[in-house]
């Protein structure tokens, strides 16, 4: 019976214990909660794995109504892997806050924070189990809504502005998508998925199909944060609480990805996206060029978190050139780079989380003699950057496989080129970390032993064991993002 | 324990110097050359033993893991493969016993991290050795470049620190930048990666791409120091001495050089190699390479730049027998790798003996310095003629088959960039040994004395190894043929 | 009736397009929070549009009516109108929140005070 | 406006019809036009008049601010439990057919609960949000907070 509403479970779990938080408002029972909820949808999110991979798509018709009347949950290979990632990010990132959030924020409010970012994990899911184009704009704003109030709660006052510009970015957007869908209605008078897809092929060749495709694609790519659409994240990664960006960093823009994918490639006719509006040379245009100038940008940055949401940008732009080259190949290896970015960015935030909590900032001359201070702090910062470059044994190498080896399916080599060439940026600014920690040295001050506490390390070198892992054997990620990519675009490699 | 898994335990042996040091290394300190050497005795028997397999056998292709459908982490003993590992493995013994006596004479601190990150470099050394197929090469190439980096920066010096940014980049970004191009190019032309006698091409590839990738592959193999891509070699030599000795003359380098090799080989072919009009051009961007550093180290007068602008061009000697694409060639320039590899040992040692003993690192102050310290400088001496490639030491042979391999191509430029190239060679290197026996001092080194005596034992060895190999070369010879038969 | 539809949208266009300047240009940020209200309310517009069948009543049973304006876009709208209502409160209360923290609620002005 | 004797009389007189057509439309939901979130908002009308008129300590008296959380979150509770009952019960997710023997009742039964649900919650946050404006005391950077 359980195996029968899993996809349901996904969501409503989150739903039922958001207020249970509120009710009993005690920092710890909420922490609690929260745990207990990770626990429970990472376990539901492998069983929905598993189901779809051995007997087929999950369909769930929400209150016994079937499609065309009610809203129905769809998930096959694609958001099967999707829920994958954001619940593990999620588990992992709820085990790292207790004592990260106990550092940041004050006690009478943690309940509350706790409280939204429950509501902001059941939000991702529900955008990624939707099969309906008007909930998921639903389960967009309850995630946005609760990201908002995450963000609000750092330590530094700037989180308020931050938050506030994410909210008047983000609600821009959330409105364009809700345009776009509108027109689609207007069109087809459905909202489900795959009505949407049965029904749009034959309207292809009218106006307003085009333009309901541009204000989804352009609320999306703002979501996603993809070059030059990009303004809100900076700051909204920079102040937010450290857990918090951690969470985002592996989650939030992921879910919009995959929204973006799914209507690209399976809601709107075959070809519509590549042949007849071209919009795909766009995205890959932004992701290539946001790839290389973003990092570059992140080159300049002072502030570690600050730095390392540039790079974030710079990575979804890699996952757009994936998308950008609108292949099953290509599609792919976006797939496999979300899950690889956000192993190795929650990694990354994790332990400048912990850097936080031993040193009280996060910025870059706080790294200085990081490498003795505190070597497993300092080595997740590390590998993770290894793998932001793509050095082998990391899973960041295997991404840029996939890529390169897509882009070069089409005769891209001028892409591959400036993938790999992004790849030297990249490594520019991991250096600077690396030379700042390890090589500079002050003669003046005694080096203490000063290891971050084990309830942050923990999380975090999960998270990089699963990266080096992941980088060594590549079969269930690379197998996993390839079958999500043929049921999304409906084409095998 | 078959040939097979042995291949295995060469990568690890060499780790489990790191295990011992970290955990032994706490409580005697004293003790991490003594692990180092010992541990590089057990893995040189561990290569020895997988040549002692090779001729009854082939070996077996051993897979580690698969990181994603077609493509493996793989390894399999090949003739030229082997060469290398023999040759890394027994010099790591030696450098072991050096390196007691240099480190400690020249008073370095951090020993745990350096003789850490020397193990590690040794095992990502065995596994571009072993590797069975373009991928793990590269991944035990990058392995290599990574871990050598900690060596480089070692002093933490601002000069130490822009030369280990110099390397870094450009042997990352070459290889990012070049090499993982041409090799996902290759695997999408051809499904492959492994390594196949014969080269893994069809024939229906066009030339052009061909051309590409070998342009690709040569410059993307920034180990290997072709000009353009040098600059990154003359700069390390800020590392300590054992490093400069074992990793930049033999083990890193020689990973450059023997992955065109490798790749010349085994993914082109040298039969295919020959009929791409590109080999002739690049083989003369490596007499260029030959001809100009010699020239620039004539001009040098302090020996590690001069040894380390020796080295590039005694590189590009390899890359060249690789190139000029016939039997006679390849023959020279595995055999190369191995001479040059005992002869630049035993210069590097050399040098580091004189900055111990006299803490001399200039040229023009080592007038008279061979009456002093008359066991290094002989060595040294020994070490120039193997380099020179005169008799009575194996860089003749070596020497002689690249000869004629470029005899073979009828490039008659090639030929004289050899020649000349030698000349060259004697022309800076010959003056030191010359300087130092027949110059007299200047009056300053009375207090000189002979190099502590570790390090003259190993001085003894590879200089005595130059010798061994003009006498017995046959191992090498037998084996290069097996590669081009 | 024909004009009538065709006047609701450029209402729409109209409404959206001040609310998207005001967003932009306005340095208040309360103005920023009444600019975006205002382009929402124009997609709720769009959608009640869309839902207008001619001659079409009250979608509710009963036996004199036979043609029914289509009651989804009302439902959809409330929920954006929902939506809409929270994203206003939060952005209030972060206002709020930003004038206690900065003393204003200018966005220049509240820069200015965070580069000190 | 303590001294404001007309609006507080007329006020009183105003606020349980207020209450009571909220209940009106909440319940009533299912037949005509109306349903939780209108009666709500209605609901929390009554309150927030009630606030404006006799103040904010009075009406925090009548609905302390933690109250009205805990309020907020058992609407919404109430909402999940239903379509989770609507599960254990062998039904998905919010269907209310099984919530009762007979399918029809049962659909009555879920939407009334559902409704009461969504209008508990509505009017919650409508008090919540007038109460914490009103008790929100605006102070100057670094005056604390």
């Amino acid at each position: 019976m359980l195996s029968f509403h899993l996809s349901a479970l996904q969501v409503v779990i989150p739903l039922l214990a958001a207020p249970l938080c509120a009710i009993f408002r005690g920092p710890r029972i909420s922490w609690l909660i929260a745990l207990a909820v990770g626990l429970a949808c990472a376990v539901n999110s492998l069983a929905i794995l598993n189901q779809v991979n051995t007997s087929g798509e999950i369909i769930y018709a929400l209150g016994g109504w079937a499609a065309p009347w009610g809203i129905e949950y769809r998930i096959d290979s694609a958001n099967a892997f999707i829920l994958l990632i954001i619940s593990f990010i999620y588990l992992v990132g709820i085990f790292y806050a207790r004592d990260s959030i106990k550092a940041e924020v004050p006690e009478h409010s943690r309940c509350w924070l706790y409280t939204a970012w429950i509501l902001c994990f059941s939000g991702l899911s529900g955008i990624t189990v939707s099969g309906d184009v008007f909930n998921v704009f639903v389960f967009l704003e309850v995630s946005s809504l609760s990201t908002y109030i995450l963000i609000s709660f750092g330590k530094d006052r700037r989180c308020l502005t931050a938050a506030l510009r994410y909210l008047i970015m983000g609600t821009i957007a959330a409105t364009f998508y809700l345009i776009g869908i509108g027109f689609l209605y207007a069109l087809t008078g459905t909202l489900n998925m795959a009505d949407l897809a049965e029904r749009l092929p034959g309207l292809a060749s009218q106006n307003t199909v085009a333009v309901a495709f541009g204000f989804v694609v352009l609320g999306l790519a703002i979501k996603m944060a993809l070059f030059p659409l990009h303004a809100w994240l900076p700051n909204a990664y920079a102040y937010a609480p450290n857990a918090v960006t951690a969470f985002l960093a592996g989650t939030a823009t992921k879910a919009a990805v995959y929204v973006f994918m799914r209507l690209a490639f399976a809601i709107f006719p075959d070809d519509f996206f590549s042949d007849l509006t071209s919009t795909h040379v766009i995205v890959l245009a932004a992701g290539i060029i946001s790839a290389i100038l973003t990092s570059a940008i992140a080159i300049f940055q002072d502030d570690l978190k600050r730095l390392f949401a540039w790079s974030s940008i710079g990575q979804i732009g890699y996952i757009a050139v994936g998308l950008g080259l609108a292949s099953s190949a290509g599609v792919a290896a976006s797939f496999l780079h979300l899950f690889n970015h956000a192993l190795m960015k929650t990694a990354i935030f994790m332990a400048i989380g912990g850097l936080f909590i031993t040193t009280g900032s996060t910025t870059i001359a706080a790294l200085e003699n990081a490498g003795r201070r505190m070597p497993w702090t300092m080595a997740a910062i590390l590998i993770g950057g290894f793998s932001l470059i793509g050095v082998p044994f990391t899973t960041g190498f295997i991404s840029k496989w996939y890529l390169v080896s897509a882009a070069l399916e089409q005769n891209h080599w001028w892409l591959a080129g400036l993938i790999l060439i992004g790849s030297l940026v990249t490594a520019a600014y991991v250096w600077k970390i690396v030379e700042i920690a390890y090589f500079r040295k002050n003669p003046d001050t005694q080096i203490v032993r000063q290891e971050a506490p084990l309830s942050l390390l923990i999380p975090t070198w999960v998270l990089v064991t699963a990266n080096i892992y992941f980088g060594i054997d590549a079969q269930f990620t690379g197998s996993t993002a390839t079958l999500a990519a043929t049921a999304i675009t409906g084409i095998t490699p | 324990m078959s040939a097979t898994t042995v291949q295995f335990y060469c990568l690890i042996a060499p780790l489990m110097a790191v295990v011992l040091i970290a955990t032994l290394g706490r409580v005697v300190p004293k003790l991490y050359e003594t692990i180092n050497a010992s541990v590089a005795i057990v893995t040189f028997l561990l290569v020895l033993s997988v040549y002692n397999s090779m001729g009854e056998a082939p070996v077996a292709r051993l897979v580690l893991f698969e990181p994603f459908a077609g493509v493996a982490i793989a390894l399999q003993a090949e003739p030229l493969g082997m060469l290398f590992a023999l040759m890394a493995s027994f010099l790591w013994i030696v450098t072991s016993i050096y390196s007691y006596g240099y480190m400690r004479g020249h008073g370095e601190t951090n020993l745990a991290r350096f003789n850490i990150f020397f193990a590690i470099a040794i095992s990502s050394a065995m596994g571009v050795a072993l590797a069975a197929n373009g991928f793990t090469l590269f991944l035990f190439y990058e392995a290599l470049t990574l871990s050598t980096f900690p060596l480089v920066t070692h002093a933490g010096t601002e000069k130490a620190k822009r030369a280990g940014r110099i390397y870094l980049f450009l042997l990352l970004g070459t290889s990012v930048g070049f090499l993982l191009f041409a090799l996902i190019w290759t695997w999408k032309l051809t499904g492959t990666l492994d390594f196949q006698a014969g080269g893994v091409f069809d024939s229906d590839i066009g030339t052009t791409t061909l051309n590409a990738l070998l342009i690709l592959y040569v410059f993307g193999i920034g180990k290997a120091a072709l000009m353009p891509f040098h600059r990154w070699l003359p700069t390390a030599m800020v590392a300590p001495t054992p490093v400069s000795a074992l990793l930049h003359a033999v083990a890193v380098v020689k990973a450059g050089v023997f992955a065109i090799l490798k790749v010349c080989v085994y993914i082109f072919g040298i039969d295919l190699l020959g009929e791409l009009e590109i080999h002739r051009y690049l083989a003369y961007v490596a007499a260029f390479t030959i001809f100009a550093t010699a020239i620039i180290a004539l001009r040098k007068d302090n020996l590690k730049a001069r040894l380390a602008y020796s080295t590039i061009g005694q590189l590009s000697y390899i890359v060249l027998g690789a190139l000029v694409a016939n039997a006679a060639g390849v023959v020279g320039g595995g055999m190369h790798m191995l001479m040059h590899g005992f002869g630049k040992i035993t210069l590097f040692f050399g040098a580091g003996a004189i900055l111990v003993a006299a803490h001399k690192t200039e040229i023009s102050q080592m007038r008279g310095i061979g009456r002093r310290m008359p066991i290094t400088m002989s060595a040294f001496f020994i070490g120039c003629v193997a380099i020179i490639g005169a008799p009575p030491t194996g860089g003749m042979w070596s020497k002689w088959n690249l000869l004629l391999g470029t005899v073979h191509s009828s490039d008659w430029l090639l030929v004289a960039a050899l020649i000349v190239g030698s000349l060259l060679s004697a022309a800076y290197l010959l003056p030191i040994a010359v300087r130092a026996f027949y110059l007299p001092d200047d009056g300053g080194s009375t207090k000189i004395k002979e190099a502590p005596v570790t390090i003259l034992i190993a001085m003894m060895i590879s200089a005595g190894g130059c010798v061994v190999l003009f006498f017995a070369p046959d191992f090498a010879f037998d084996l290069m043929q097996m590669l081009v038969h | 009736m024909e004009g009538l539809g065709i006047v609701n949208y450029w209402i729409v266009v109209a409404l959206m397009m001040t609310g998207l300047y005001v967003v932009m240009t306005a340095n208040n940020f309360v103005k920023k929070i009444i600019g975006l209200n205002i382009f929402q309310s124009s997609v709720f517009i769009l959608y009640i549009s869309i839902a207008k069948v001619s001659g079409g009543t009250a979608p509710i049973l009963t036996s004199e009516a036979e043609i029914y304006s289509n009651p989804l876009p009302h439902v959809l709208i409330l929920t954006a109108i929902v939506v809409g209502v929270a994203t206003t409160a939060l952005g209030l209360a972060l206002i709020v929140r930003i004038r206690s923290a900065f003393g204003t609620v200018d966005d220049h002005e509240v820069q200015d005070v965070a580069r000190d | 406006m303590k001294h404001h004797l007309i609006l507080q009389v007329v006020a009183k007189a105003l606020i349980p019809f207020i209450l009571l057509f909220a209940l009106y439309v909440q319940f009533h939901g299912d037949y005509g036009p109306g349903g939780g979130f209108q009666a709500g908002v209605i609901f929390g009308a009554a309150f927030i008049l009630y606030g404006i008129v006799f103040g904010k300590d009075v009406a925090m008296k009548v609905v302390p601010p933690s109250l009205v959380y805990t309020t907020a979150s058992l609407g919404v509770l109430l909402y999940t439990g239903v379509g989770v009952a609507g599960m254990l019960l062998g039904g998905e997710f919010l269907n209310y057919s099984v919530l009762s023997k007979d399918a029809v009742a049962g659909q009555h039964l879920g939407i009334l609960l559902i409704e009461f649900g969504v209008g508990i919650t509505v009017a919650s946050v409508m008090i919540a949000l007038f109460l914490s404006y009103a008790n929100y005391r605006v102070t100057e950077p670094g005056e604390g907070e």
